[in-house]
């Protein structure tokens, strides 16, 4: 008798809201989409909560020499801000729509790990909820989300705000590698037959590569987070230097994951892009394989990179010129993408839907970001503008206008097939234009402020001539997002209490997910076309000249 | 002899940056919305022409930007060199130590020790060296040389130039703390003479008045304990957990540059340092207005 | 690859491999780099622990017989050589025990330097590893006496890469902390 | 000395390397049937092997110059070998010629699909990358009475026996064997692009990590600071020890993963361009 029963594992009922009855089902449920739904919410949770974070940072600032909040607080609010808008929504919400629209897209009916998915999820939502719960237990983290050393530990900040920041980051980072696990290797073993590798869509594409980025980043920063960990807790003295220790150590670790972390967040919003450019041009992506190497080309000078976060602690020159040319080299295959989003255009048929507008706006204030970016890899440019609102603003027009607008461009694109409703265009054009017009008032001023001199993190600054003004007209474009916010979600409401009417296929798309009921069933698939190309939906639409051919 | 100062070098590299950058964005704003409203989709649109790529197109960009990238890492290692042109052996003439929240300088060659307020030489590139007593800071006076961390256990070192006499203001850069918004700092470019009048004043030993309230002052400085922290040259008090507090009237403000050192702003710090400078080192000694009149005339009469 | 248990394991692995990767650069920058004098090194026994490696770089081999006789359906072998395996694990586990007690009636522990807490970091975050490996081990080994004999391919397969992953970064760690100071 | 004087001082220049390195060339010339870019391909090989031990700049390394012997490593080990077999042609070009060739070349009797063999290429490339290494600087430190990168050896250590010539040719064939997965002659023989891929990126991790610790050895040593400047008056290229060895290892980091970089964007790039639409399904649907 052999010891071996091959249990074949997809007869197995998986629990599912849309199996069993009970609410109970909502933590119990395996089904990517419910988790890739969560994983949404649990974004906009956090976006609402960071938000608002992010207003009282700027009624603070708005005026000078402020005694609205106090330093500590303040310190506090700037803190879980960062954390919050970097682990708690902007990577949520890309892996929301990875697990969501990953195995529709590759033609699978489910993610290769359906329970591990399961515990990515609760394990983050966990790790928010534990930070969060800090402001409870005696004080939030206060050292910056970098939490530099020697500032985090025991002499410095004894609030318990920093051990709730290492184990909340520990216990992300571990769902963010499950996630990151569970990407890799359902697009290895569960295409569809047909699909190559190299043709699989390019938010497939990103977020695959996105896996390995994530494998290799997040223990780098687990390393460092469980030494300081054992500092606070055990009193070694790993970053004290005044006992031996090292106090660079910790920025090494932190920006070595640090810098891969801004393409974990980029990446995948790089695919979002990619999937809405051409359905809305009504033409391929412009040189899909330079959009698909480029992503690999900066994942692997991800890592040789870092050490630009830290020009101004002191390397020798020698040192510091070879990071700004890795730096500045990373920066081709970034404009490159860029390149090919707007070639995609040309001489296409533009609809200017939501999605659309959101893609344009991508397109202006990410290269903006990318731009100031590139100032920093100059080194001396870099010991003059970092720490100041320049870069501020230079990472709120990567983070927002590259990753907060595509994940909306995302949202428009998608929610049709994720609830079976429109979003109203009217309205999303409102959120639209309130949330841009803000968001650059806001930011874009702040690169002024910071070459006049305003460091980052300041609780209050100095009446020096124009600071105020500027920092008014910061605060006030502020409110406009928060306007555009309100407006989001008053949509989202309307339409979620209106009945499912969307047709399966709204945007005469090309790619699998919109083979299927909107919403789509618990199993994805009954059938799926043959695939001979990278745009499956294209070929069964016009059969009579069908795309180029891969297979 | 004509010099370009250190500042100038970077501005001047920043330009070129914004010009170039500034050519970049302008072109992908231009295409963005010639290409929006050129190819707006008509009401009866077919499907366009189905456009796959163009890898001449691709590869000769690729090219621009490698060379651009080229021309920049020259000009980057060319004004980092120039900026930052350490010899091996520094002789600084002056050393910063970053403390939460406030600063500490000494100027080596003449022993002279000062705090927030710094005073350099106009028209003469100074060597500054860089420590930190407790977490990291960042030293930034943006119209006088770059910024620089300071580090506890690195010393660093940066130049500092100021071409005209004047008060620049600067700041701590690396998030520091509670008070990270109060260390402000401000350097005073002097003259040659005045500088130099200043170092001898500041070397000179503190004046001893005979009023009593100053007697009185005095007293309560060292009863309460104030020399646990805070030094007085020519006294038995050297700590220096505190600023050194030898000349502090000389100074026109305190606290990190926070304050304006005058006798009602010190009056509230005494009272309740708390509610001036939330989250600074000095505990709140609740001295009675008796004892804080006395301590503000000794204090102010230290000249 | 159609066995995506193992597929699973060998990306586990390789993420735990950073992981390793940075305790033993945090490792070699406080014993090479750092001012201060290295107290860990004079008190390790590098000939000792040799013997322990060699026990559990030996059960990386009985593990593989053990696996070679449950795909040819041996079950007795496969059972010793399991059993074997986690004797062998155990063994080095003891050895471990031992050399942090000796350390601590030194007066070497976690907070009294870098180098004691790099020490301490780098092996017992590597003694957790194998900790997590025999329990997963003896998992497998009790069900193979139970009446689930359920052992799939993918459960001994995932098993087994990382039994071998933990053994490999052994190897490194008895190099970086006691091979590396007698040279 | 300045650096123009030495660099065009023809003493300094090997004859007999240039005469070897031309008769090298022309043999390959006449012996394969190679279209151009094979040719140029081989040219620059050869070229930078003359560079890196025939030139000047590779006796750079007699005035104790650690970078020096970087650079010599990054062209023997991660360069060289590239342009080497990109300058063969795949054995249908001509059969009778590259066969015996081939057969000589490691994996060909253990066959690609075997993973202990990659994985042994893999090892064998990377011991060799950090031995290299340490083999040179102990030299180097035997040499001048400096520690470099940690190292310190008395002069009459074994290591100095060690013939230089014999450490560049097992770099050079060790760089060939390591890189064969990935760019052997014969595209069947080479691993699928996405293993190809990791298989430069973990050796790219390699060289990292020597790189990094080679760059930041240099600011602690304790040692360095008592040799500030050292044989300024002699090299032609003066610099302090601490530059010396920064520059070796960011050389050894940046520029050598830049070319596992560029490698692994190059194969994907092909990989992309080779879709065939051959075959040709009868069926348009299939249930799943």
């Amino acid at each position: 008798m052999s010891l071996f029963i091959n249990i074949p594992e997809d007869s197995e009922q998986l629990p599912s809201l849309k199996t069993g009855q009970g609410k109970l089902l909502w933590i119990a449920s395996v089904d990517h989409k419910q988790i890739g739904i969560m994983y949404l919410w649990l974004a906009l949770f956090f976006f609402v909560v960071g938000g608002l974070e992010a207003m009282l940072i700027r009624a603070q600032l708005a005026i000078p020499e402020n005694t609205l909040i106090s330093p500590e607080l303040y310190n506090q609010i700037f803190t879980m801000h960062g954390i919050t808008m970097i682990f708690l929504v902007a990577m949520p919400a890309l892996v929301g729509f990875a697990t969501y629209f990953l195995p529709l897209m590759i033609g699978a009916n489910e993610m290769a790990f359906p329970r591990l998915n399961a515990f990515g999820f609760w394990i983050t939502l966990m790790g928010g909820f534990l930070m969060y719960f800090s402001f409870f237990a005696g004080g939030a983290p206060n050292a910056g989300w970098f939490n530099y050393v020697p500032l985090s530990e025991n002499n410095y900040s004894s609030a318990p705000g920093v051990d709730y920041y290492i184990i909340g980051l520990i216990l992300t980072g571990i769902g963010s590698i499950s996630a990151a696990l569970n990407f890799i290797t359902t697009t290895l073993t569960l295409r569809s037959p047909d699909i190559k590798l190299n043709m699989v869509p390019l938010f497939v594409w990103m977020v695959f590569i996105n896996g390995f980025l994530i494998l290799a980043a997040f223990p780098l920063l687990n390393a460092g987070l469980f030494m300081l960990l054992i500092d606070r807790q055990f009193d070694a003295h790993f970053f004290i230097p005044s006992s031996g220790g090292s106090a660079i150590l910790w920025q090494h670790f932190f920006w070595a994951f640090g810098h891969p972390e801004v393409y974990i967040m980029a990446l995948p919003a790089f695919g979002i892009i990619s999937e809405v450019v051409p359905v809305f041009s009504r033409k391929p992506i412009f040189g899909y394989k330079f959009v698909a190497v480029s992503s690999i080309a900066i994942a692997l000078l991800a890592y040789s990179v870092w050490l630009h976060h830290m020009f101004a602690v002191g390397y020798s020159n020698t040192v510091n010129s070879f990071f700004a040319i890795s730096s500045m080299l990373i920066g081709i295959p970034t404009g490159l993408k860029v390149i090919n989003w707007i070639g995609t255009m040309y001489k296409g048929s533009i609809q200017l839907t939501v999605p659309m507008l959101f893609v344009v706006a991508f397109l202006i204030d990410f290269t903006i970001g990318g731009l100031s970016g590139v100032s920093f890899a100059i080194v001396p440019i870099d010991w003059q503008l970092t720490d100041t609102y320049y870069l501020v603003a230079h990472l709120h027009y990567v983070f927002v206008g590259g990753v907060i607008f595509s994940i909306f461009a995302g949202l428009y694109y998608w929610f049709p097939k994720m609830s079976g409703r429109m979003l109203s265009a009217k309205l999303g054009k409102w959120h639209f234009w309130l949330f841009v017009i803000g968001f650059n008032l806001t930011f874009l001023i702040q690169h002024i402020l910071g070459i006049i001199g305003m460091p980052r993190r300041i609780y209050t600054y100095p009446d020096l001539p124009n600071w105020e003004l500027m920092n008014v007209l910061s605060s006030i474009g502020a409110v406009f997002m928060f306007a555009g916010m309100v407006i989001l979600f008053w949509n989202l409401y309307t339409t979620l209490k209106k009945p499912r009417s969307a047709p399966e296929d709204p945007w005469d798309a090309w790619t699998l997910e919109w083979h299927t009921p909107s919403p789509p069933d618990l199993k994805n698939f009954g059938e799926i076309p043959r695939v001979y190309s990278r745009r499956p939906l294209w070929d069964l639409k016009h059969p009579d000249k069908p795309d180029k051919r891969l297979n | 002899m004509f010099q370009t100062t250190n500042v100038e070098l970077i501005d001047k590299l920043f330009i070129y940056f914004l010009v170039v950058a500034g050519i970049i964005f302008l072109l992908v704003v231009f295409f963005v919305f010639y290409y929006l409203f050129k190819y707006r989709r008509k009401q009866t649109a077919e499907e366009p022409e189905q456009i796959h790529g163009n890898e001449k197109l691709e590869y000769s960009l690729t090219a621009v930007a490698i060379l651009i990238t080229g021309i920049f890492t020259y000009l980057t290692i060319d004004t980092m060199r120039k900026v930052q042109d350490i010899p091996d052996n520094p002789e600084p003439f002056v050393q910063i130590i970053g403390h939460q929240w406030w600063w500490e300088a000494q100027y080596p060659e003449t022993g002279v020790i000062t705090a927030n307020e710094i005073h350099i030489p106009v028209g003469k590139k100074v060597l500054v060296q860089l420590n930190s007593d407790d977490v990291i800071h960042s030293w930034w006076v943006a119209q006088l040389g770059r910024k620089m961390d300071m580090i506890p256990g690195i010393t660093n070192y940066v130049w500092l130039y100021a071409d005209k006499p004047g008060e620049y203001l600067g700041t701590c850069s690396e998030f520091c703390g509670a008070q990270h918004a109060g260390m402000r700092i401000r350097v005073i470019a002097d003259e040659e003479r005045a500088f130099n009048s200043w170092s001898q004043q500041q070397l000179e030993p503190v004046a001893q008045l005979d009023d009593p309230l100053f007697k009185k002052g005095e007293k309560l400085f060292e009863e309460k304990t104030c020399t646990n922290c805070h030094a007085i040259n020519g006294t038995p008090f050297t700590m220096k957990v505190g600023p050194n507090l030898t000349h502090f009237a000389s100074r026109k403000h305190f606290l990190g540059d926070l304050k304006v050192n005058n006798e009602e702003n010190l009056r509230a710090w005494l009272h309740d340092p708390q509610n001036v400078k939330p989250g600074a080192k000095m505990p709140n000694f609740i001295f009675s207005d008796q004892e804080v009149d006395a301590l503000v005339e000794y204090i102010n009469n230290l000249k | 690859m159609k066995d995506k248990g193992t597929l699973l394991a060998y990306f586990i692995i390789a993420s735990e491999a950073f992981f390793f990767i940075a305790l033993i650069i945090g490792y070699v920058y406080y014993r090479n780099f750092s001012d201060a004098t290295d107290t860990v090194a004079k008190y390790l026994d590098a000939g000792r622990t040799g013997i322990f490696t060699i026990f559990l770089i030996a059960s990386s081999f009985t593990l593989i017989y053990s696996k070679k006789a449950l795909f040819n359906n041996r079950i007795g072998q496969y059972k010793l050589f399991m059993g074997l395996t986690i004797l062998l694990g155990i063994v080095f586990m003891v050895g471990q025990a031992t050399e942090y007690v000796g350390l601590y009636q030194e007066q070497i522990t976690l907070n009294k330097d870098v180098f004691g807490a790099s020490f301490f970091t780098l092996t017992g975050f590597h003694g957790l590893h194998v900790i997590l490996g025999l329990i997963a081990l003896s998992i497998l080994y009790g069900i193979s006496f139970g009446n689930y004999r359920n052992v799939t391919k993918a459960g001994i397969g995932g098993v087994d890469v990382y039994w071998h992953f933990v053994d490999i970064v052994w190897l490194f760690v008895f190099f970086f902390v006691y091979i590396t100071p007698l040279l | 000395m300045s650096f123009t004087i030495y660099f065009l001082d023809p003493a300094n220049w090997s004859i007999i390397g240039l005469i070897v390195t031309i008769l090298v060339f022309a043999g390959y010339l006449l012996f394969f049937k190679t279209n151009t870019s094979q040719k140029v391909f081989m040219l620059l090989a050869l070229s930078l092997i003359y560079m890196a031990l025939g030139s000047p700049i590779g006796s750079l390394t007699s005035f104790g110059l650690h970078s020096i012997t970087m650079l010599k490593q990054i062209v023997l080990l991660m360069v060289a070998p590239i342009f080497l077999l990109r300058a063969f042609p795949s054995r249908a070009a001509n059969e009778k010629r590259l066969g015996s060739l081939y057969n000589w070349l490691p994996g060909e009797t253990m066959g690609i699909k075997n993973t202990n063999y990659f994985i042994a290429t893999w090892i064998l490339m990377s011991a060799v990358m950090w031995g290299g290494h340490f083999l040179s600087a102990g030299k180097l430190s035997a040499q001048l009475g400096h520690a470099i990168c940690g190292l310190s050896l008395q002069s009459n250590s074994w290591v100095t026996h060690v013939p230089n010539g014999l450490i560049f040719s097992i770099l050079l064939v060790v760089g060939i064997i390591g890189l064969l997965p990935v760019f052997h002659p014969m595209p069947e023989k080479r691993l699928k692009p996405v293993q190809a891929v990791a298989y430069l990126f973990t050796a790219c991790l390699v060289c990292t990590v020597l790189g990094l610790y080679v760059a930041f050895s240099a600011t602690s040593a304790p040692n360095i600071e008592a040799v500030p400047v050292f044989d300024t008056v002699l090299s032609p290229l003066p610099m302090s020890l601490r530059t010396d060895q920064e520059l070796a290892g960011m050389l050894m980091w940046v520029p050598g993963c830049i070319i596992y970089v560029i490698s692994a964007v190059e194969i994907l790039l092909s990989w992309y361009n080779a879709a065939p639409a051959t075959s040709k399904k009868t069926t348009e649907h299939f249930t799943v």
